[in-house]
């Protein structure tokens, strides 16, 4: 593998860019392996990646009905943050943030990470107190977050009108290392790293079937022919439902659709991310130029990766509302994703009824930036055959419990 | 006694089409099975109207009764007659199980007239208003920009729009810019 | 150089001139002109600056697939970034500034991008900028940032507004060229509703300059005729200057369409029962070396700008071509009197009707010859000639000053793949078109868009009306109609020999060559960087075109798309067909932010709810506050006070004096019938069926999974009827709980309920002067005895109909006065002129709020947030034991829920009266959990600073609580910790004896 | 953009008309149901790729709950029926089996 760098770019540039080996991989799957993992997304290759470098298996292959990184990793806004309420969101959130402060040089890929801050504003009486005690949570979870007040966001985002006379801006929350990446180059890069450390990345094979004996996984049946393993981790976001159903269980998930759109580029407006959520509006600048915009998401069934066009007027109002100088900027495409929500809409990492098959899924509409952090506390569940502490909380059992992890702190205000 | 004061306090505006706040009017929701024949008697009785069918308003005189629901009709009727309208109502159903409720302080009634009526509310409500699909006599209850409002079309050149009291104020600021001079598609000739 | 004809020109009125300015300098054009085609009449050929390498571009194409014209718009709130020249109409006194160039359009140092292009190839930047770390963001990264974008936002709000328009069709017919408009007339004649849209601003499409007759007679006619008579039917609505935008479920379309008068645009939300797609098709640009030099152009734009706008390109106009289409163009230059040197016709073999045509005319045709490259400097000069079968030795150079290429045409199959439709590869035209049979579907599961015409693969004009008419009948089939049989119109048009596939010109360029072949005129994507991509295994259509950004700028590949997929398929050793296509997403053209936000803006952004007595509160000093969609007064502003002190005023006016409080927000809803008390035993924790008529008794209602959600009192009406109060942002939503149950769940009960909130006016009279201002009005005996607390009763107050209910949220002697909100605010002024003797002043929601605070009363969204039960807020008493059976019950006896260690409520007191516990501020003990956060043992629900007791007062969930009244805990505050007590949550006359005045 | 005809007024209601409510024909667990059943009751969900029967009000509108027939991967609408029932009725179920031999039937 070339190791990328400025000297590649020249030497390689001299020679007419003929010598650049391949960076994707695409392997014919052999025929068994000590790991399976069913989705090439980033939260698929991180797992296998982690599997590898921290607890030395490579013994694995990543299986993918598509193209690698196809699904709501290339599908999302890229936001990366941890400025999370509770505990253990915080803790696999802030450990993700963290990790992508290094993965461009860990695995010699610029994933471009961008460290702009994150600004989530206060509109309502309600949301400043919550957020205030979001803050206050944070810093003793070791998250560098502060709540600001209206002034300091209009110095962080002078485009933002914080005198808007419906929801004006009361105060925000400011995360100055949460930030951004470029959504493919992780699937990417996170490929390329595996390969090096000889993963295999199968694309275009489906998994058909999972193939049990004595209440246990041994392989699957593939477009590419039935494989053999010891254990098995699905990680297909909105489609877990399907593989589960394979495996003979079920889950508490539901796949809808949430929309996205960038405008046409613009020299630089913005720096950082800011996201309105009284009125449901993520917006930042992509290197690029365009405004990427995120949105609300469906409340039915959809696989189609087409959202209903209300939730993108709402959002692009909202957003015109907040920052009035793009009203005259156009949208240039919009596009869906299918996300998996679960019943407190925070994320499963754990075993199954099934023995050896792991599910790593209801990221609902956060996971990109969950991707390094969701992977390495799966590739440890995974390699431990238990969840160590980040995927603890994160497990089946909890909704038997009735041990919720809440992070939307009752949007309904009262009095 | 006090004398009422309407949501807007019969505020007007001309524009494409006029928009007005009607008078104070009786209002009374009337739930009960509307498919018993106990109902229908009662509400003919006390309105002097048989029982709408549903999406349909019939008038009588001075009074109105609206399908709202299978189990819901809206009775218009002078101001000062819905106290007495009500009782007659609820005496008329007896045993019958069924609410009766004097709502006339609960929801603004905005008059519309005007041929640009049914463009005005095209700009705000999913409803198809083209002339051959929605007509006098017609009652829809939808949504008009962000708000709930039930659409009354009375005759070619009027309707009426029922929205709650509360939201009255954004409605009829929508109407006035809706209906702003000069600002009709041109839709229906 | 490119200027203006003497003659001709079919759609510009040289009677009308307008003036505008480009980059400062003033202009001319005609009405009826493009801005691109005014630009070309005034010889500026150079428009802007492609994205990453800065090069100079040009006009490249007529229509909304143009990569290249794309400038700045007016100025101030009217300014509008990255607009589309060739589909902006001139208008007179038009601003019009170039972008993306430094200093300026003519020497833009951002040139040196393309100096160092072989360093900068496709995905260059994910290789390097890895080191040091810090650099991406400080330095690298904004780099990139400030070269990258086109245009400029506007520095100021939007000027303009917008609207929405609904409208219903039986047929939308997106297009209207001859197939459009003999659909519609099919599907009108069927007796459909049909809505036809045209993009541009006339109809007739391509016809009149591809030189189609209909029955004989110049397309023109037929057009012009079809339209009168489509006008005249009352159920066809047609509209220009109008684009369909996008496809989407059920039928769902959107157009965007430029208003005339009213709003700036309007933004179509169509349903459409069935749709026909005839949105034509667009032309390939030729894959030739610096094939993105400006003066080289589609050859079909160059037909448009001579015919329709008497733009000349140039003298010299050289053509190349893999079609016979091409030659149109260049007899109708030849017809404007301009010269072509020569046809350069990748194919060995020429003949058929056009080629025949142009020789005729004398315009040297060289078959089997291709463009080796472009030459000139800034502009196009000539073109060196080679053989399309060779590796680009130069034969010669033909001086011009404009090239016209084809490569072929595209159907424009957007529309049709937005709303989930398949396309084939058609070998012979090699073009993607419509699979017929894997159409999109409906909801019914049926075909809900058919293609017709060009868009439907059918190129040649004269199967193109037939296309469009057998698109027209097959809708009306579709929607049950009975559509006309029998022969329609037929059109004509000379016969085309088959195009010949080039994908590289000429084919066997070599790297040096295919590095400045042009894909992506914009985005700057070459033949090269496809290919490196392939190499490095971004070889999914979806990998190299995120790779390599092709397809990816403002023109989303219109032009570059098919020449992307056969340079992957070459280099796969595929077929295109096996490579497939990108997904095509809305919107067909980009459609303006603001358009899509609608009228919703300022006012009207969202509904502001208010209530009867909004106007008084608003006049007397009232600092609002968002209360769900309510707007309340957060306290009343006295001249020279602070919020703060308001509110500490209105708290000690309240339990010295009278207070006043519009609590008209709060939900009120009547639920009756015979079943009403099971009903209501059900939804709520506590028994209420037991309650007595006249009798008030508070309740709280939790969800299916045991978690507190809503509170409020509830009066007994009559033995079948309950009045249950919600909180001001629960009404709506509880009312709607109580529907779903009842028609989901127990729809065999008898029970009605109706949401009366907005019928009534309420007005909270609180303080120990309350009972004597009421009896001031009279009307209803309000004595303790005739009205105990916790009853209700009703009769005339100050001759207004009017219910009292004697409940008490601030611990204080209080009465709520229910009234028709249509007399809320003549009940509010005699209460306020009573109230004069006793002081009364009237309090907001702060003051509100640390009363009940002071009392220990919890609020729902302070104290609660979807995850604390009744339980936890020490209010086992109002959640029945015996009860078999409430909303919330089943999930209250989970593990996690029935936890010893759970936080419950408790009352907090700073240890320094004068420091208030901040906001949300957690309490610790001390330990570090695994993850090495700092574990917490409670966490601050309410705090105030309390002007009752002078000193502060915070209620808090802590672990165990209850059990440790009287311990001292610790609160993290920055580096520090402030220190409280744990005490029982009521501050305030425990024994509750003020309530009884 | 959804449209599903509201079984009780008869309207064709545009999306934003309508309130979607999830999976239809759920079992409520009560008091006396097992940890498992409760938390499948309140959580566990079919998400089908394909034929679901799921819950919608028409809020804007006649106010009244009703049930629909939908895919969830092409977005077809077999049918609309009542809200008052505890498993998809006969007509609907024959119109989806008429459009998909293959379905396996309510689960």
């Amino acid at each position: 593998m070339t190791r990328y760098s400025a000297f590649a770019i020249v030497r390689e540039a001299l020679r007419g860019n003929a010598g650049w080996p391949r960076a994707l991989p695409d392997a014919a799957p052999r025929q068994r392996y000590r790991v399976i993992v069913v989705g090439a997304g980033g939260h698929g290759l991180a797992t296998a990646y982690y599997l590898a470098r921290n607890h030395g298996i490579a013994d694995v292959a990543v299986l993918e009905k598509g193209w690698l990184g196809g699904g709501n990793t290339g599908r999302n806004t890229t936001i990366i943050r941890s400025n999370y309420l509770r505990d253990p969101s915080a803790a696999v959130y802030e450990k993700s943030r963290s990790l992508y402060e290094t993965l461009s040089q860990e695995i010699n890929f610029n994933v471009m990470f961008s460290p702009r801050g994150v600004l989530m504003l206060a509109q309502t009486h309600h949301e400043a107190r919550a957020f205030q005690r979001t803050a206050r949570a944070n810093a003793l979870q070791g998250i560098k977050t502060e709540y600001v007040a209206p002034f300091r966001a209009q110095e962080l985002c002078p485009i933002l009108n914080v005198r808007g006379p419906r929801y004006p801006v009361l105060g925000g929350l400011w995360q100055p290392r949460g930030g951004t990446a470029r959504h493919d180059a992780v699937a990417w890069g996170y490929a390329r790293a595996c390969a090096a450390m000889g993963v295999d990345i199968v694309q275009n094979c489906a998994v058909t079937g999972i193939r049990r004996a004595g209440g246990k996984v041994v392989g699957v049946d593939t477009a590419k022919g039935p494989i053999d393993c010891d254990k098995l981790c699905i990680v297909v976001a909105g489609h877990s439902g399907q593989l589960a159903e394979m495996a003979g269980f079920r889950l508490p998930v539901e796949s809808v659709a949430l929309q996205a759109l960038v405008s046409e580029p613009v020299k630089p407006l913005m720096d950082i991310v800011v996201m309105a959520n009284t009125v449901h509006g993520y917006l930042s600048q992509s290197d690029k130029g365009e405004m990427v915009i995120g949105g609300g998401a469906d409340g039915f069934n959809n696989f189609t990766q087409r959202g209903s066009f209300h939730h993108i007027e709402e959002t692009v109002r909202a957003l015109c509302e907040t920052f009035p100088v793009i009203s005259r900027l156009k949208m240039l495409r919009q596009w869906g994703g299918v996300v998996d929500m679960t019943g407190d809409r925070s994320p499963i990492i754990s075993k199954t009824p099934v023995e050896g098959v792991f599910i790593n899924c209801g990221w609902g509409t956060g996971g990109f930036k969950a991707i390094p952090g969701s992977g390495w506390a799966t590739a440890e569940m995974v390699a431990n055959g238990a969840p160590g502490h980040l995927a603890g909380p994160f497990g089946l059992d909890r909704f038997r419990e009735g041990r919720m992890i809440d992070e939307s702190v009752a949007a309904a205000v009262a009095h | 006694m006090a004398e009422a004061m309407t949501a807007l306090g019969g505020a007007a505006t001309e524009g494409a089409i006029r928009v007005a706040e009607a008078p104070p009017t009786g209002m009374i929701a009337l739930r009960a099975d509307l498919s018993t024949r106990a109902v229908g008697k009662a509400v003919k009785e006390a309105t002097g109207i048989a029982l709408p069918r549903a999406l349909r308003i019939e008038t009588a005189k001075d009074r109105s009764v609206a399908w709202m629901a299978p189990d819901e009709v809206l009775v218009f009727c002078p101001w000062e007659k819905a106290a007495g309208l009500a009782a007659d109502l609820s005496e008329g159903l007896g045993d019958t199980p069924h609410l009766v409720a004097d709502m006339s302080s609960a929801r603004a009634l905005i008059d519309l007239s005007g041929p640009g009526w049914r463009e005005v509310l095209a700009k705000g409500t999913p409803v198809d208003l083209a002339p051959g699909a929605f007509g006098p006599g017609d009652f829809r209850r939808t949504r008009l920009g962000q708000v709930a409002v039930a659409i009354w079309a009375s005759g070619p050149e009027r309707a009426h729009l029922i929205c709650f009291r509360s939201v009255a104020g954004f409605v009829f600021d929508w109407l006035s810019m809706a209906a702003a001079r000069d600002s009709l598609p041109g839709l229906w000739r | 150089m490119s200027t203006r004809l003497a003659t001709g020109g079919t759609r510009i009125d040289r009677s009308q001139r307008l003036g505008f300015t480009w980059d400062g300098q003033p202009l001319q054009g005609f009405a009826g002109d493009t801005l691109a085609s005014a630009l070309l009449a005034n010889n500026q050929v150079l428009v802007g600056r492609s994205f990453k390498y800065h090069r100079p571009r040009g006009v490249v194409a007529a229509g909304p697939e143009e990569p290249n014209a794309l400038v700045g718009l007016g100025t101030g709130g009217s300014f509008e970034p990255n607009a589309r020249a060739t589909t902006t109409a001139l208008a007179d006194g038009m601003l019009v500034a170039s972008q993306n160039a430094w200093p300026g359009l003519a020497h833009d140092v951002g040139v040196v991008n393309g100096w160092l292009s072989r360093f900068l190839r496709a995905g260059f930047y994910y290789k390097t900028f890895l080191w040091p770390r810090a650099f991406w963001k400080r330095l690298y990264e904004p780099a990139i940032r400030r070269a990258a974008g086109l245009g400029r936002a506007p520095d100021r709000a939007d000027a303009d507004r917008y609207e929405y328009l609904y409208l219903h069709a039986d047929v939308l017919v997106a297009g209207g060229g001859i197939a459009g408009l003999a659909a519609a007339r099919e599907a009108a004649q069927a007796g459909l509703r049909v809505l036809l849209i045209e993009q541009e601003a006339c109809w007739g499409g391509r016809a009149a300059t591809d030189g189609v007759t209909v029955d004989g007679k110049p397309a023109a006619d037929w057009v012009a005729g079809t339209v009168a008579e489509l006008q005249a039917m009352e159920t066809v609505t047609l509209r220009l200057r109008t684009t369909v935008t996008g496809v989407h479920d059920h039928g769902f379309v959107t157009a965007l369409e430029a208003a005339d008068a009213g709003p700036r645009q309007r933004l179509w939300r169509i349903r459409a029962r069935h749709i026909v797609a005839a949105t034509g098709a667009i032309e390939r640009p030729l894959p030739f070396a610096q094939n993105d030099r400006p003066g080289v152009m589609l050859a079909g734009a160059v037909r448009d700008y001579a015919v329709h706008y008497a733009v000349s390109p140039g003298d010299r106009t050289v053509v190349v071509t893999n079609n016979d289409d091409a030659y149109r163009t260049a007899i109708a230059l030849r017809e404007a009197g301009l010269t072509v040197p020569a046809i350069l016709d990748a194919r060995l073999r020429v003949e058929g009707a056009l080629p025949e045509r142009a020789r005729a005319m004398g315009i040297p045709i060289k078959p089997g010859h291709a463009v080796a490259g472009s030459v000139g400097r800034g502009r196009v000069e000539g073109v060196a000639v080679c053989v399309q079968a060779g590796e680009g030795a130069v034969l010669e150079t033909i001086p011009c000053e404009a090239v016209a290429m084809s490569g072929g045409w595209s159907p424009t199959v957007h529309l049709w793949s937005q709303a989930g439709g398949k396309l084939r590869w058609d070998a012979a035209q090699l073009l993607f078109r419509p699979d017929p049979a894997r159409p999109p579907i409906g909801a019914d599961g049926a075909a809900i868009v058919t293609a017709a015409g060009a868009a439907n693969g059918v190129l040649p004009a004269g199967d193109c009306l037939e296309d469009g008419v057998a698109a027209g009948r097959a809708a009306a089939k579709a929607l049950g109609a009975k559509p006309q049989t029998g022969k329609a119109a037929t059109a004509a048009a000379p016969e085309e020999a088959p195009i010949e596939a080039v994908w590289c010109m000429p084919q066997g360029a070599p790297p040096a060559l295919r590095d400045k072949i042009w894909l992506d005129f914009q985005n700057d994507v070459t033949m090269s960087d496809v290919a490196l991509a392939a190499r490095e295994g971004y070889e999914s259509v979806e990998h190299a075109k995120r790779y390599t950004t092709l397809g990816m700028a403002t023109d989303q590949g219109k032009l570059s798309n098919i020449g992307g997929l056969a340079v992957l398929a070459e280099a796969r050793g595929a077929t295109i067909p096996e490579i497939g296509t990108t997904t095509f997403r809305p919107p067909f053209t980009p459609v303006t932010l603001g358009a899509i936000g609608g009228e919703a803006r300022g006012a009207l952004f969202k509904p502001t709810r208010k209530t009867a007595m909004d106007g008084w509160h608003d006049a007397n000093g009232a600092v609002w506050e968002p209360v769900a969609d309510w707007r309340r007064p957060f306290c009343y502003r006295k001249p020279g006070e602070t919020v703060d002190q308001a509110v500490a005023r209105e708290v000690r006016n309240t339990r010295r004096n009278l207070g006043i409080l519009d609590a008209s927000t709060l939900g009120k809803i009547l639920v009756t019938g015979p079943d009403a008390g099971r009903f209501v035993d059900t939804l709520y924790t506590n028994r209420m069926s037991t309650l007595k008529p006249g009798r008030c008794r508070y309740g709280l209602m939790c969800n299916e999974n045991g978690f507190l959600f809503d509170d409020g009192v509830v009066a007994r009406i009559d033995d079948h009827s309950f009045l249950c109060h919600t909180t001001s942002g629960g009404s709506d939503h509880v009312h709607a709980w109580m529907e779903e149950w009842l028609q989901t769940e127990w729809w065999d009960w008898q029970v009605y309920t109706a949401n009366l909130t907005e019928q009534f006016a309420q007005i909270a009279v609180v303080g120990p002067q309350a009972r004597a201002v009421l009896e001031a009005l009279g009307g209803i005996d309000l004595s303790a005895d005739a009205l105990p607390f916790m009853g209700w009763t009703e009769g005339t107050l100050a001759g207004i109909p009017a219910r009292v209910f004697r409940i008490s949220f601030s611990g204080e002697l209080s009465f709520e006065i229910a009234v028709p909100a249509a007399h809320g605010q003549a009940l509010w002024d005699r209460l306020m002129a009573a109230g004069a003797a006793h002081a009364i002043a009237p309090y907001g929601t702060e003051a509100l709020h640390i009363m009940r605070a002071e009392k220990g009363f919890i609020m729902i969204g302070d104290e609660t947030d979807g995850t604390v039960t009744p339980q936890d807020l020490g209010l086992d008493w109002a959640v029945s034991k015996k009860k078999d059976d409430f909303l919330g019950k089943r999930a209250q006896a989970r593990a996690d829920l029935t936890r010893p260690d759970r936080w419950r409520l408790v009352g907090l007191q700073t240890l320094d009266p004068r420091t208030r516990l901040p906001d949300g501020a957690h309490a610790v003990d001390g330990t570090v959990l695994p993850t090495g956060i700092r574990r917490t043992i409670g966490r601050v629900t309410s705090t105030y600073m309390s002007p009752t007791l002078d000193r502060s007062i915070a209620l808090g969930l802590v672990e165990r609580g209850p059990e440790r009244i009287g311990e001292v805990i610790r609160f993290a505050d920055g580096r520090g910790h402030i220190e409280a007590r744990i005490v029982d949550p009521v501050f305030y006359d425990p024994q509750g004896e003020r309530q009884n005045g | 953009m959804l449209q599903l005809e509201c079984p009780v007024c008869g309207v064709l209601a545009d999306e934003t008309e309508l309130v979607p409510g999830g999976e239809a024909h759920l079992q409520r667990a009560g008091p006396d149901s097992t940890d498992d059943a409760f938390a499948d009751y309140l959580f566990t969900r079919a998400n089908p790729r394909g034929v679901h029967f799921e819950r919608w009000c028409h809020v804007y509108g006649c106010g009244k709950w009703f049930h629909a027939a939908r895919d969830t991967a092409t977005l077809e609408v077999f049918g609309t029926y009542s809200a008052q029932t505890t498993a998809p009725p006969d007509d609907i179920v024959a119109a989806i089996r008429a459009r998909r031999p293959e379905w396996e039937g309510p689960a």
